[in-house]
C-alpha cells in the first residue's frame, strides 16, 4: 500500500492532520492498530485482509483525541461506524480525514460524510447466510432449551468488557453497568449479571449496530454475542424497513411511524 | 400443596391504563389479586431495564400497558414505546426468555372492563406456564451470594 | 397450485349448463379444476334459519375436505353456495372456540385458511389474463350484466367498494367484445327463494329487471348465479304475465358467454338447455 | 434517615369492607424508615387531613404515604395538606387501595396482602423523593385562531374584545367559511350573509385582530403560554397595500371558466378572483393553477388593467413566525363527496346535487340568483326529492355517526323550495327526524303541516335516470312498509359532514389528538369540551364534531373564554415533574455524551444543546439540556438514554427501581 503511505506522509508533512490511525504488523501473523505522529513511522502502515479491527473505536477516545486531528484508515466497517458516529453527533466532518479503502483495496477519498453514505449505499450490510442459518437453528429450539443454550454460552463471560471497549458505538462516558444508583445490573459475572449485561448491550445497539463484529473478535472467550446484534439487525429490517447508518434518517429507536406493525399488543 | 399464585407486575401509563384501571374499580369489576400496578407518566418512560429487573426480582409475568396509538397524552410516547417493545421482544425471544410472560396492551381510560380482562387472562396464562423457575435458577445465584 | 371445485346441487341439476360451460372454458384455457371428492350440501337456503351449528358445519365439512386434498383455492360457481362457504369461513375465523366446536363435530381438522372464490373472481384471476388469445368470435352485442344479491354481499366480508354498482362482470364482457350497458338494476332482487313458493312475486321483481334491460337495448342478460338464472329464464311465463307482454331477451351465464366467444359450439356451452331460446349473433 | 408517615384511609367502608385497614397500618408501621402509621375513617375529611398535618409537625415526617383512593382523585388534596404543614408537597405519594384493590377484589387475606404490598412499594418510593418546586412560565398574551369561519370569527372577536391580541389565520382568500355559503338559516330563516357579514367586517376593522388570509399553519412549537407558530402566507400575487379592490382585474381576466369553490361548482370564476362579493378582505388573489400567465407564460392582462400597479407575479410564499400564548382551532368541516356511493348517481346525473349545492341555488347571491333551477337544463324542478343521511349513520360508508345538522337543513331546504316553487312537490326520505334544539321541532312541523313537505320514513336504495326523470327508489317503512318510486326532477343528498382533509396532518403539527374520523378530540367529553389534551390549545366549532351555528358560536365563546382566563395571569405555574440532564464534578461535568437521540425522541422539542466551556471559554463538551418551559414530563427521553444521564423528577430511575424491587419482594 505505497499509495496509502505516500498519502499519510503528505498529510503529516502538510500538518493537515497530526496523527494517522492505521494498521501495522503485530505479534506473529496478527495486525495491530498504530498511531503515527511522525512521517518516518509511516512506512509501518499496512493494509490487507488481516486488518479487521474496527479503528473507528479510537475516534472517541480522549487519549487519541489529545494527539490532534486524525486521519483514519477506513475499510468498509470503519466507514459505517464513522457514519453512525456522525449521525450520533460524536464527530463532524472537520474532525478527521478519512482514508477510505474499497473492498478491492483501493484508496478512495471522501469529500464529505454524504459521500461516504453514497459509497456505502452500494455496499449494504448483509447478514451472511451461515449466520442466518445459525439464528434460525437457535430460534427453532424450544424456548426452555434456547434459554439453557444461552445461559451456557454466556457462562464463560467474566465481564472483562472487551466487547464494550472494542465497539466504536460504546462511547459513553459512564456505562449503565457502572451506575449503582440504582444498581441496574449486578456487576459480578454470575449467570444473571452476564445475561442482563448482554441483553442491555444488545438493546443499546438496537438500530445502531453496523455489524462490524468487533465485539465478537475482541471476546477472549469467543462468546457468540454478535448473533444477538445480527438478530436485532434482521428484526429492524423486517419491522421497520431498510437498515444502515444514514445522515438524514432518524435513528430506528428514536423515531417511529404511526402505522408501525406488531402482532402482540392486545 | 397450595396452588401456584403468579407474581405479576404491571407497568402502566398514568393517563390511559391507570385511569382505565381506576374505572375498573369504580365499575366494581372483580379481578385477580396477583397483578400490582406501578404508575408511570407514559409508556415512553418504561425502560426495558425495569422489565428485566422485574424478572430478576422474581416476577412470573409482566403487563405493560398504555394509551392506544394516536391517543397518547404526550402524542407519541406510546409510538416510541411500541418500537422499543418490538425490538426488545425479538431479543428476548432470541435469548429464550419466554415472551408469553410479558403481556403488552393498549387500555384506554374508558376500558375498565378490558383492564380486568387483561389482568385475568394474563394471570391465567402465567398460571398455565407455571412459576418462572428457569429464570429464578439464574437469578438464584444472587441470593446464594448474598447469604454467604 | 391446485384449484378445487365445489359444484353444489344446482350445477348438477337445474343449472347443468353453468357447470358444463365453466368446465369447458377451463379446459379450453388449460386450467385444471379438481372437484372435491364426496362433497356435500352447503346448507343453503334453509340451514342458517334453523340451526346455527348445522349451518356452519355443512359448509365447513366441504372446506375441511378441500384442505385434506391440499387445495390452494376453491371455486364455488353457485352464488348461494359461495355465500354460505365464505360466511362460514369468516365466522369461524373470528371465533376460535366455534371453529374448534365445528371441527370436533365433524371429526376433521379444519385450518380454515383456503381461498374461496366465486366464478367472477376465478375468471378474473385465471381466465381473463388469457382472453386475448382465447377469444375467437367476439360478442358484439349490448348486454346487461346482472349480479343479483349473493355475489357481492355481505360487504364486510366481500370488501367490495362498489357493492351497489359492481363492475367485474362488465369488465369481463367488454373483453369479450360486448358492450355492457350502464343500467341501475345490477343488484336488484330477482325474487330469489320465492321461485317455488310465490311465482307471482318473482314475476313482478324479475319482470322489472327483464323490462329495464330490454328498454335499455340489451340483447342478453348475463348472470353468474343459478337462482338468478332460473328466475329470469325459467319463470319467464310469470314475468310475461306480470308485464302483460312477451319478453324474448335471453339469459345466459357469463361462462356461456365466454365459451361462445372462445368459439366453442352452442351445445358445448349448454345453450340448448334454456327455456328462453338463445339466438345470439356471434361474429365468426 | 427517612421518617415516613403512613396514613391508611377506610373511605367509610369502601376500603375497609374488603381490606383489613388496621392491619395494613400496623404492618406498614413496622417497615424500615416508617416513623408513624395510622388508619382512619376518612383521610380526606378535615379531621383526617389534620391528622396528617399534626403528624408531620409532631413527628418531623420527611415523607408521607396516603393509602386511600386513586391519586387521580385526591393527590392534589393530600399534597396541599402536606404543604400546609410545611412539608414539600412532592414528598407525598398515594397508594391506590380503593380503585385498584378494595373495589376489585373480594374480602380475603390476599386482598389485605396486596394492600400492604402497594403501601410498601410507595413507602420505598417516597424515601427517594426529593423536594420539588413549581415552575413559573411567563404568558404571551396573544391568541392564534386557526380558521376564519363563524367559529374563528366569534372566538377572535371575544378574545380581542377582552383586550388581548389575536392573530386570525384563514386558508382561503376570504374569511366567512361555510356560513357565508348558506342561503337562509334554520329555524328562523334569516339570511345567513346578513347576519354574518357585519361580523366579518368587525374582524377586519378590530384594532386587536391581525387577519392573515390565504395563509396556513406551517409549524407549532412550544407549549401553553409560549407557543411559537410559523405561518405560511401563500403568495396572493398582489400587493395588498396598493390594491384598492376596484375589481377591474377580475372582470377583465380572460380565464373565466373555472368552477367556483364558493358556488360549489355551480358557477364559475376567473383566475384572479375574489371568492364572493362580500369577501373580507375584498382583494383578489391569483389562482396559479389556473392562471394563463403562470401556466403558459403569457397573458398579464390583470397587470395591464390594474390602475394601482398592484399585481406581483414574482411574489413568493412568505413564512412568518409569531409568538402566542394560546391557540384556538376552528378549522371547521367538509362534506362527504357523494360520488362515493354509485347507487345515488352523484357525478353521473347532473341533477343529483348535495345539500351545500342546494344552499347556493337557494341563495339570492347564488348562480341562479335564488331561483331553484336544476343544473342540467336550468328548468324549475316540479318534483324534488331530498335524501337525508346520505352517508351519515351508515357504517358501510365508514360513517356510523350522525351529522347532526342535516335533519334541520333538509327541512329548511324543502321549505325554501315550497316557498319558491308553489306548485312543486317535495319529498324527504329520512331515518329519524332529530330536531332537538330550541324551536327546531316546531320548525320541522311547519315544513310538514304548513308547507306540505312529504316526509317518507325509509331509505333510498337507488337513483337512476329513465326517460329524463330521476327515478328514486326507496321504501316507506311506515304502515305497509312498501317500496316506493318517485319520478323526480332533482335530487338533493344531505351528504355526511366529515372532517376537513388535512385535519390529521394539522393535528399532528399541533400535537393534539383526533378521533378515528379525524375530528379533533376534546380533553374530556363532558367536562372539558373545548380543551384539547394539549394545554393551551382549544377547540371551537365543527372541527371537533358536526354542529350547527348556535352551538358553534357558543363553543367558540367557550374556547375564547378559556384563552382569556389563561391571559388573566402574567405567569403560569407548572408541575416540576420534568426531565433533567445530570451534572457531575469536573472533568466529567455530565455523563451525557451528547448523542442527542433523546432530542429526536422528544415529542415537544424540549431538548436542546448546552455547551460546557472551561475558564478560557473553550468548549470542552456539548451535552443535552432540557427546556423546563417546554418539557411536559413524559419521560420518553429517560427510557432512551443509554448512559442514564437524563432522568425525570418524580419518576426517577432510582424511584422506579425501588418500586419494582419493593413490589416483588414480599416474602
Amino acid at each position: 500500500m505505497n499509495e496509502l503511505i505516500k498519502k499519510a506522509v503528505a498529510l503529516l508533512e502538510s500538518d493537515s492532520v497530526q496523527v494517522i490511525i492505521g494498521y501495522a504488523e503485530g505479534t506473529g501473523t496478527r495486525t495491530r492498530a498504530i498511531f503515527i505522529t511522525r512521517t518516518a513511522d509511516c512506512e509501518n502502515l499496512i493494509f490487507d485482509s488481516r486488518c479487521v479491527q474496527n479503528l473507528a473505536v479510537y475516534l472517541t477516545k480522549s487519549e487519541i483525541k489529545k494527539l490532534g486531528k486524525p486521519a483514519i484508515v477506513a475499510p468498509i466497517p470503519v466507514l459505517r461506524s464513522i457514519l453512525q458516529l456522525a449521525v450520533e453527533n460524536q464527530i463532524t466532518e472537520n474532525d478527521l480525514v478519512v482514508l477510505g479503502i474499497t473492498p478491492q483495496s483501493e484508496l478512495v477519498d471522501f469529500e464529505s460524510f454524504a459521500a461516504i453514505e453514497a459509497f456505502l449505499s452500494t455496499h449494504q450490510i448483509v447478514i451472511e447466510e451461515k449466520y442466518q442459518e445459525t439464528i434460525r437453528e437457535i430460534k427453532a429450539m424450544p424456548v426452555t432449551e434456547r434459554f439453557a443454550y444461552w445461559v451456557k454460552e454466556l457462562e464463560p463471560c467474566f465481564k472483562c468488557y472487551a466487547c464494550r471497549a472494542a465497539c466504536p458505538l460504546c462511547y459513553c462516558t459512564r456505562c449503565t453497568v457502572d451506575n449503582n444508583q440504582p444498581q441496574w445490573i449486578s456487576v459480578a459475572s454470575h449467570p444473571l449479571g452476564n445475561l442482563e449485561w448482554h441483553i442491555m448491550r444488545a438493546m443499546h445497539l438496537a438500530g445502531r449496530c453496523t455489524d462490524c463484529e468487533a465485539c465478537y473478535n475482541a471476546c477472549p472467550m469467543s462468546i457468540p454475542i454478535h448473533l444477538l446484534t445480527k438478530n436485532m439487525l434482521q428484526d429492524v429490517t423486517e419491522n421497520f424497513g431498510t437498515y444502515g447508518p444514514s445522515l438524514d434518517k432518524l435513528n430506528t429507536l428514536s423515531s417511529f411511524k404511526p402505522d408501525d406493525k406488531e402482532s402482540f399488543i392486545r | 400443596m397450595t396452588e401456584f399464585e403468579p407474581k405479576i407486575i404491571a407497568f402502566v401509563c398514568n393517563w390511559c391504563t391507570y385511569a382505565g384501571a381506576d374505572l375498573t374499580g369504580t365499575s366494581r369489576i372483580k379481578y385477580a389479586q396477583n397483578v400490582k400496578i406501578v404508575r408511570f407518566p407514559c409508556t415512553g418512560r418504561i425502560d426495558f431495564m425495569l422489565l428485566l429487573k422485574s424478572f430478576g426480582e422474581g416476577a412470573d409475568g409482566i403487563i405493560v400497558s398504555g394509551c392506544h396509538p394516536n391517543d397518547c397524552h404526550y402524542t407519541s410516547g406510546n409510538f416510541h414505546a411500541r418500537r422499543r417493545w418490538i425490538m426488545f421482544r425479538g431479543l428476548l425471544d432470541m435469548l429464550g426468555i419466554d415472551v408469553r410472560r410479558i403481556q403488552y396492551s393498549w387500555v384506554s381510560a374508558a376500558e375498565g372492563a378490558k383492564w380486568a380482562d387483561i389482568v385475568n387472562s394474563t394471570v391465567n396464562t402465567i398460571r398455565e406456564l407455571g412459576p418462572y423457575t428457569e429464570y429464578e435458577k439464574v437469578a438464584g445465584y444472587l441470593e446464594k451470594e448474598a447469604k454467604q | 397450485m391446485k384449484i378445487g371445485f365445489y359444484p353444489g346441487c344446482s350445477l348438477t341439476g337445474s343449472s347443468r349448463e353453468y357447470n358444463e360451460s365453466l368446465l369447458a372454458i377451463a379446459k379450453g384455457a388449460g386450467v385444471e379444476l379438481c372437484e372435491i371428492e364426496d362433497w356435500s350440501c352447503c346448507g343453503a337456503t334453509a340451514a342458517h334459519n334453523l340451526n346455527k351449528e348445522l349451518s356452519l358445519s355443512l359448509p365447513a365439512r366441504n372446506l375441511a375436505l378441500a384442505e385434506l386434498e391440499n387445495m390452494d383455492e376453491l371455486v364455488v360457481p353457485c352464488a348461494a353456495c359461495f355465500n354460505r362457504l365464505v360466511m362460514t369461513q369468516h365466522e369461524l375465523s373470528e371465533k376460535e372456540d366455534l371453529k374448534k366446536q365445528v371441527s370436533d363435530k365433524l371429526q376433521m381438522p379444519l385450518k380454515n385458511n383456503i381461498k374461496i372464490v366465486n366464478v367472477l373472481q376465478f375468471l378474473e384471476e385465471h381466465i381473463v389474463p388469457r382472453l386475448d388469445q382465447l377469444v375467437k368470435s367476439p360478442l358484439t352485442i349490448d348486454v346487461a350484466c346482472y349480479y343479483g344479491c349473493l355475489l357481492v354481499r355481505p360487504q364486510k366480508v366481500m370488501k367490495n367498494e362498489r357493492f351497489e354498482d359492481p363492475m367485474l362482470m362488465d369488465v369481463i364482457m367488454q373483453k369479450l367484445g360486448a358492450n355492457a350497458i350502464d343500467w341501475p338494476f345490477k343488484t336488484e332482487c330477482c325474487g330469489a327463494g320465492f321461485s317455488v313458493s310465490k311465482t307471482e312475486i318473482v314475476g313482478e321483481l324479475s319482470g322489472k329487471i327483464v323490462r329495464n334491460a330490454t328498454d335499455r337495448g340489451a340483447k342478453a342478460i348475463v348472470v353468474a348465479c343459478p337462482m338468478c338464472h332460473s328466475n329470469l329464464d325459467m319463470r319467464r311465463p310469470a314475468i310475461n304475465t306480470y308485464l302483460n307482454m312477451k319478453m324474448d331477451i335471453p339469459v345466459i351465464y357469463i361462462t356461456q358467454a365466454i365459451a361462445l366467444a372462445m368459439g366453442l359450439t352452442p351445445r358445448q356451452a349448454g345453450i340448448q338447455r334454456h327455456f328462453v331460446p338463445v339466438n345470439l349473433t356471434v361474429n365468426r | 434517615m427517612s421518617k415516613i408517615g403512613v396514613f391508611i384511609c377506610h373511605c367509610g367502608e369502601n376500603i375497609n369492607a374488603t381490606v383489613d385497614c388496621a392491619r395494613v397500618a400496623k404492618t406498614a408501621g413496622e417497615l424500615e424508615g416508617v416513623e408513624y402509621s395510622i388508619d382512619y375513617k376518612y383521610m380526606c375529611s378535615d379531621p383526617g387531613q389534620t391528622l396528617i398535618k399534626q403528624a408531620i409537625k409532631e413527628k418531623g415526617l420527611t415523607g408521607v404515604v396516603v393509602g386511600s383512593c386513586s391519586p387521580r382523585m385526591h393527590e392534589p388534596t393530600f399534597r396541599k395538606a402536606c404543604q400546609e404543614a410545611g412539608l414539600n408537597p412532592f414528598m407525598c405519594e398515594m397508594a391506590n387501595l380503593r380503585e385498584h384493590c378494595s373495589w376489585v377484589h373480594d374480602k380475603n387475606e390476599a386482598t389485605t396482602q396486596k394492600a400492604i404490598d402497594l403501601v410498601r412499594t410507595l413507602v420505598e418510593k417516597v424515601k427517594l423523593n426529593k423536594p420539588l418546586y413549581s415552575i413559573k412560565v411567563p404568558v404571551t398574551k396573544t391568541a392564534l385562531v386557526i380558521g376564519g369561519g363563524i367559529a374563528g370569527i366569534q372566538a377572535s372577536l371575544d378574545i380581542a374584545n377582552a383586550g388581548h391580541q389575536v392573530i386570525l389565520v384563514e386558508k382561503d382568500p376570504s374569511i366567512g367559511g361555510h356560513m357565508s355559503q348558506l342561503s337562509e338559516t334554520f329555524p328562523t330563516l334569516d339570511c345567513s350573509q346578513c347576519i354574518l357579514t357585519p361580523r366579518m367586517v368587525e374582524v377586519a376593522q378590530h384594532p386587536n385582530i391581525k387577519l392573515l388570509t390565504y395563509a396556513e399553519l406551517e409549524k407549532l412549537e412550544g407549549s401553553i403560554g409560549n407557543f411559537k407558530a410559523t405561518i405560511r402566507k401563500k403568495a396572493k400575487s398582489i400587493d395588498e397595500n396598493l390594491c384598492n379592490g376596484c375589481g377591474t382585474c377580475t372582470t377583465k381576466c380572460p380565464t373565466k371558466k373555472i368552477p367556483s369553490e364558493f358556488n360549489t361548482g355551480l358557477g364559475t370564476r376567473t383566475a384572479i378572483y375574489v371568492p364572493f362579493p362580500q369577501a373580507v378582505p375584498n382583494k383578489p388573489v391569483i389562482d396559479k393553477e389556473n392562471c394563463s400567465y403562470y401556466q403558459k407564460g403569457k397573458c398579464k392582462v390583470c397587470e395591464k388593467v390594474c390602475p394601482t400597479g398592484a399585481i406581483r407575479f414574482d411574489q413568493e410564499d412568505e413564512l412568518v413566525e409569531i409568538e402566542v400564548g394560546a391557540v384556538v382551532i376552528a378549522t371547521g368541516f367538509n362534506i362527504m363527496q357523494p360520488s362515493e356511493f354509485p347507487e345515488y348517481g352523484y357525478g353521473k346525473y347532473k341533477d343529483v346535487i348535495t345539500g351545500l349545492q342546494f344552499e347556493r341555488l337557494a341563495s339570492a347571491s347564488g348562480p341562479t340568483l335564488g331561483e331553484i333551477r336544476r343544473p342540467s337544463d336550468g328548468k324549475i324542478p316540479e318534483k324534488i326529492v331530498f335524501v337525508a343521511c346520505a352517508g351519515s349513520r351508515d357504517p358501510a360508508k365508514g360513517i356510523p355517526y350522525c351529522s347532526k345538522i342535516c335533519c334541520m337543513y333538509t327541512a329548511k331546504h324543502a321549505m325554501l323550495y315550497q316557498h319558491k316553487v308553489h306548485h312543486g312537490k317535495s319529498y324527504i326520505f329520512y331515518m329519524d327526524i332529530r330536531a332537538a334544539g330550541k324551536n327546531y321541532e316546531e320548525f320541522v312541523r311547519r315544513a310538514i303541516v304548513d308547507d306540505e313537505v312529504n316526509y317518507i320514513r325509509g331509505r333510498v336504495s337507488k337513483i337512476y335516470e329513465e326517460n329524463g326523470k330521476l327515478i328514486v327508489r326507496g321504501v316507506d317503512t311506515l304502515l305497509n312498509a312498501k317500496p316506493v318510486e318517485i319520478e323526480a326532477d332533482m335530487v338533493v343528498l344531505a351528504s355526511a359532514a366529515i372532517a376537513n382533509p388535512g385535519a390529521e396532518e394539522l393535528a399532528q403539527k399541533m400535537h393534539v389528538s383526533y378521533d378515528s374520523y379525524h375530528f379533533f378530540s376534546e380533553a374530556h367529553p363532558k367536562l372539558k369540551p373545548v380543551e384539547t389534551n394539549t394545554a393551551g390549545i382549544f377547540l371551537a366549532g365543527a372541527c371537533q364534531a358536526p354542529k350547527d351555528i348556535p352551538e358553534t358560536v357558543s363553543q367558540a365563546s367557550g374556547a375564547a373564554s378559556k384563552a382569556i382566563i389563561l391571559f388573566s395571569k402574567d405567569e403560569l405555574s407548572r408541575d416540576p415533574l420534568i426531565a433533567v440532564v445530570n451534572r457531575s464534578p469536573a472533568p466529567v461535568f455530565s455523563t451525557c455524551v451528547g448523542c442527542f437521540m433523546c432530542a429526536s425522541a422528544c415529542p415537544y422539542q424540549a431538548i436542546g444543546e448546552e455547551l460546557i466551556t472551561n475558564r478560557q471559554g473553550k468548549v470542552i463538551k456539548k451535552v443535552a439540556k432540557v427546556n423546563p418551559g417546554l418539557c411536559q414530563g413524559c419521560g420518553t427521553c429517560v427510557a432512551f438514554c443509554r448512559s442514564k444521564s437524563i432522568d425525570i423528577q418524580g419518576y426517577s430511575n432510582e424511584q422506579m427501581c425501588a418500586e419494582v424491587v419493593a413490589l416483588l419482594n414480599n416474602d
